[in-house]
C-alpha cells in the first residue's frame, strides 16, 4: 500500500512517454515531452531523489520545450518562404 | 503511507492523468489548458509529498516548479500565439478549479507547519504558482496577439 | 542623469535589494554571517538585473 | 512490485526506440531520444531505492535517523539529466543544418536525396 | 530497403531487445531491497567530510573526475551548436517587429525574473546543504534571463544579454574548475582531491572544503553555457533570413 505512489507516478510516466511517441507533430510533442519531464520529477521524489528531481524539472519545464519550439519555428518559417 | 501520501497519490492518479489525456489528444487550444494546468496539479502533489515523507528539504522542488512552470506555459504560448488565435484557449472554470486545489493545498501545508519560516516559504510557493497559473492562463487566451514575427 | 532620476533609480534598486534579501532569508534555514553575506551579494545581482529588465523592456 | 519500475524503464526505451525509428520528422526523432534518455534515469534511480528510505541530504534530517537511499546512482543520473538537455541541443542544431542543407525533415526524404 | 521491410526487421529487432531485456529485469536485486554497498560508503565518506548533501559529496569530491568529464561534454556540445548555427553567407539578419504582450504578462516576467534568478542562485549556493546544485541552479538562473524574451520581445533580452561576456564567463568557469583541481597536485595530494581547504562546520555555507568552489564553477559554466545556447538558437529562430531568391 506504501507503494502506491510510487505505481501512480510511474504508470503517469510510461503513459506520457508512449504519449509523445505516439504524437506525431513536433509542437504537439513538445507539450507531451514538457508533461513527461513533470511526472519524471515526480517519480524522482518518490524515488528519493530530490536532487534528480530538481534537474529534471529545471530542464524539462521550460529549456526542453522551449529549444523544441524553437527549432520548429525555424523550420516552419524555412517552409513557408520555400513555399512562396 | 500517511494521510499526505494518500491525497498526493490521488490528487496525480486524479488530476495529472486527466492532464495527460488532455494534452495527448483534442484540439491545440485544449493542450495548451491542459499543460498549465498539469503544473499546479503536480506542483501541488510534490509539496503534499514533502510533508508526507516529512523533509522540509523536499518544498525546494515545489518552489522550482512554481518558478518554471508558468514560464513553460508562456514559451507555448508565445510560440504557437499564430496558431491559437483561431480557437481562443480560454478555460476558466477549469483554471480556477485548480486554483481553489492549490490554494486549499497550500493553507493545510502552513496549518500543518505551524507559524514560522516554513510557513513563510510555503505562502511563497503558493503566490507564485497561483499568480503564475493565472497570468499563464491569460497568456494563452490571447496575450500574445500581435506577435507575429518575433 | 539628474539628481532626481538618480534618486528614483536607487530607490528602485533598494526596494528591490530588500526584498529579494527578505527572499532569501525566506528560503535558507539556518541564518549565520556568511549566508548573510552571500544573501545581501545575491539580492544586489537580482536587483541589478531587474532594473535592467525594466529599463530594457520600456526602452522604446 | 519486485520488478515492476525495471518494466516500466524497458517500456519507456522500448516505446522510445520504436519512435525513433518510425518517425517522419527529425525534430520528433530528437523528442523520442529525450524519451530513451528518461527510461535510463528511472531505471538507475529504482536501483538505488530502497524501502522506507529517504534521501540522504541532512540539511534537514540527523544522520543515522532514518534508513538511506543509494546516492550514487542518483549523482550519476543527476549529471546527465543536464548534459543530456544540451546534446538534445546539439542534435536539433543539426536538424536545422539539415533543413538548411535539404529543405526537409523528413528522413525518408533525406535518403532519397543521397540516393 | 522499403518500409515495411523496415518496420518487419525493427519487429524482430525489437522482440528481441524486449525478451533479453525482460530477463535481464528480473535478475537484477529486487526493487527496495537493503543491498546498497556503495551507497553506505558514499555516505559515510560524505559525513566524515562534513558534506550534508550526499550527492554533492559524490559528484564534486568522490566522483569529481567524473564530472569534469561531463562538463567537458556540456561544453563540446554547446561549442558545437555555436559553430552549426552561426550566421551562413547568404543569410543576413533582420529586425523583429517589436511586439505587443498583454500587460498581465510584461508584468509578471518583470516581477518574476529577479525571483527566478534569485532562485536560481540559491539553489547553485546551498549545492552542498540541500538538494541543489551547480547543474540545476545554473539551468533556472538561465531560464530566469529569458523571461525577458517571453514577457517582452527578443531585443529587451538583448539588451541585458551581452553574449560575448557569457561566453568568456562560460570558458572562464570551465577553466576554473580544473585550476581547483590542479591546485590539489601543487598541494601535494592528487587531481581534484578534496584536502585543500578545512571542512568546516557541519552544514553550513562554508562546509565541505572544495565543494562548494567546484558547485559554484558548475553553476557559472551551465548558467553561461545555456544562456549561449538559447542566444544562438533565438538568433536562428527570430533574426536570422535567409537571402531571397537564393
Amino acid at each position: 500500500m506504501a507503494d502506491a505512489v510510487i505505481v501512480v507516478a510511474l504508470l503517469l510516466t510510461a503513459g506520457a512517454a508512449t504519449a509523445a511517441v505516439a504524437v506525431r507533430d513536433p509542437a504537439r510533442q513538445a507539450l507531451v515531452l514538457s508533461l513527461l519531464g513533470l511526472f519524471l520529477g515526480v517519480v524522482f521524489t518518490v524515488l528519493q531523489a530530490p536532487d534528480v528531481g530538481l534537474s529534471q524539472l529545471a530542464v524539462g519545464s521550460a529549456l526542453t520545450p522551449l529549444l523544441i519550439m524553437l527549432s520548429v519555428r525555424k523550420v516552419r518559417r524555412r517552409g513557408k518562404e520555400g513555399g512562396k | 503511507m500517511n494521510g499526505w501520501i494518500l491525497a498526493a497519490t490521488v490528487l496525480l492518479a486524479g488530476g495529472a492523468g486527466t492532464a495527460l489525456w488532455g494534452v495527448a489528444t483534442g484540439p491545440l487550444s485544449r493542450r495548451v489548458v491542459a499543460q498549465n494546468l498539469s503544473t499546479s496539479v503536480v506542483c501541488a502533489s510534490l509539496l503534499l509529498l514533502a510533508q508526507g515523507y516529512d523533509r522540509t528539504a523536499y518544498v525546494d522542488l515545489g518552489l522550482l516548479l512554481a518558478v518554471l512552470g508558468p514560464v513553460g506555459t508562456l514559451v507555448f504560448a508565445r510560440l504557437l500565439a499564430e496558431d491559437l488565435t483561431d480557437d481562443r484557449a480560454a478555460a476558466w472554470g477549469l483554471t480556477w478549479t485548480t486554483v481553489g486545489v492549490d490554494a486549499a493545498v497550500v493553507v493545510a501545508l502552513c496549518v500543518a507547519a505551524g507559524p514560522g519560516r516554513a510557513m513563510v516559504k510555503l505562502l511563497v510557493v503558493g503566490a507564485l504558482l497561483i499568480g503564475g497559473n493565472l497570468v499563464a492562463s491569460r497568456a494563452l487566451s490571447g496575450g500574445f496577439q500581435g506577435v507575429r514575427g518575433g | 542623469m539628474t539628481g532626481r532620476t538618480a534618486l528614483a533609480a536607487a530607490a528602485e534598486l533598494l526596494a528591490w535589494w530588500v526584498a529579494l534579501a527578505l527572499l532569501w532569508l525566506v528560503f535558507i534555514s539556518t541564518v549565520d554571517t556568511l549566508e548573510r553575506i552571500v544573501g545581501a551579494s545575491v539580492a544586489a545581482i537580482g536587483a541589478l538585473v531587474a532594473r535592467a529588465g525594466r529599463r530594457a523592456v520600456t526602452w522604446r | 512490485m519486485h520488478v515492476f519500475p525495471y518494466l516500466v524503464a524497458v517500456w519507456i526505451f522500448l516505446t522510445g526506440c520504436y519512435g525513433l525509428a518510425t518517425s517522419r520528422n527529425l525534430i520528433h526523432a530528437v523528442g523520442c531520444l529525450a524519451v530513451v534518455q528518461s527510461s535510463t534515469y528511472v531505471l538507475l534511480l529504482a536501483v538505488g531505492y530502497r524501502d522506507g528510505g529517504t534521501a540522504p541530504v541532512f540539511s534537514d534530517l540527523k544522520p543515522g535517523a532514518r534508513p538511506l537511499v543509494d546516492p550514487v546512482v542518483q549523482a550519476l543520473a543527476l549529471t546527465d539529466v543536464v548534459v543530456g538537455a544540451t546534446v538534445t541541443a546539439l542534435l536539433l542544431a543539426l536538424v536545422l543544418q539539415i533543413a538548411k542543407r535539404h529543405g526537409t525533415v523528413d528522413p525518408d526524404e533525406l535518403t532519397e536525396l543521397r540516393g | 530497403m522499403s518500409r515495411f521491410f523496415r518496420l518487419r526487421v525493427l519487429a524482430f529487432g525489437g522482440a528481441g531487445l524486449a525478451a533479453l531485456l525482460v530477463a535481464a529485469c528480473f535478475d537484477l536485486p529486487g526493487f527496495g531491497g537493503g543491498s546498497h554497498p556503495y551507497g553506505d560508503r558514499a555516505v559515510r565518506a560524505s559525513l566524515a567530510r562534513r558534506t550534508a548533501n550526499v550527492i554533492s559529496s559524490v559528484n564534486f569530491d568522490q566522483r569529481a573526475y567524473d564530472t569534469l568529464g561531463e562538463m567537458s561534454i556540456l561544453f563540446a556540445a554547446v561549442l558545437g551548436c555555436v559553430v552549426l548555427l552561426r550566421q551562413n553567407r547568404d543569410e543576413h539578419r533582420d529586425r523583429p517587429e517589436p511586439t505587443e504582450v498583454a500587460l498581465p504578462v510584461r508584468r509578471y516576467a518583470l516581477l518574476v525574473l529577479p525571483v527566478a534568478l534569485v532562485t536560481g542562485l540559491y539553489v547553485i549556493a546551498h549545492g552542498q546543504l540541500s538538494p541543489g546544485g551547480g547543474f540545476q541552479g545554473g539551468v533556472v538562473a538561465a531560464t530566469a534571463l529569458h523571461l525577458l524574451y517571453l514577457g517582452a520581445d527578443y531585443g529587451a533580452l538583448e539588451r541585458v544579454r551581452p553574449i560575448g561576456v557569457f561566453e568568456v564567463t562560460d570558458s572562464l568557469a570551465a577553466c576554473s574548475y580544473l585550476v581547483l583541481g590542479l591546485a590539489g597536485v601543487l598541494a601535494g595530494t592528487a587531481f581534484l582531491a578534496n584536502t585543500l581547504l578545512p571542512y568546516g562546520t557541519f552544514n553550513t555555507l562554508s562546509s565541505g572544503g572544495t565543494v562548494p568552489l567546484l558547485n559554484a564553477a558548475i553553476g557559472m559554466e551551465v548558467a553561461s553555457a545555456v544562456v549561449v545556447l538559447l542566444a544562438r538558437f533565438l538568433d536562428q529562430a527570430v533574426e536570422i533570413e535567409e537571402e531571397k531568391g537564393s
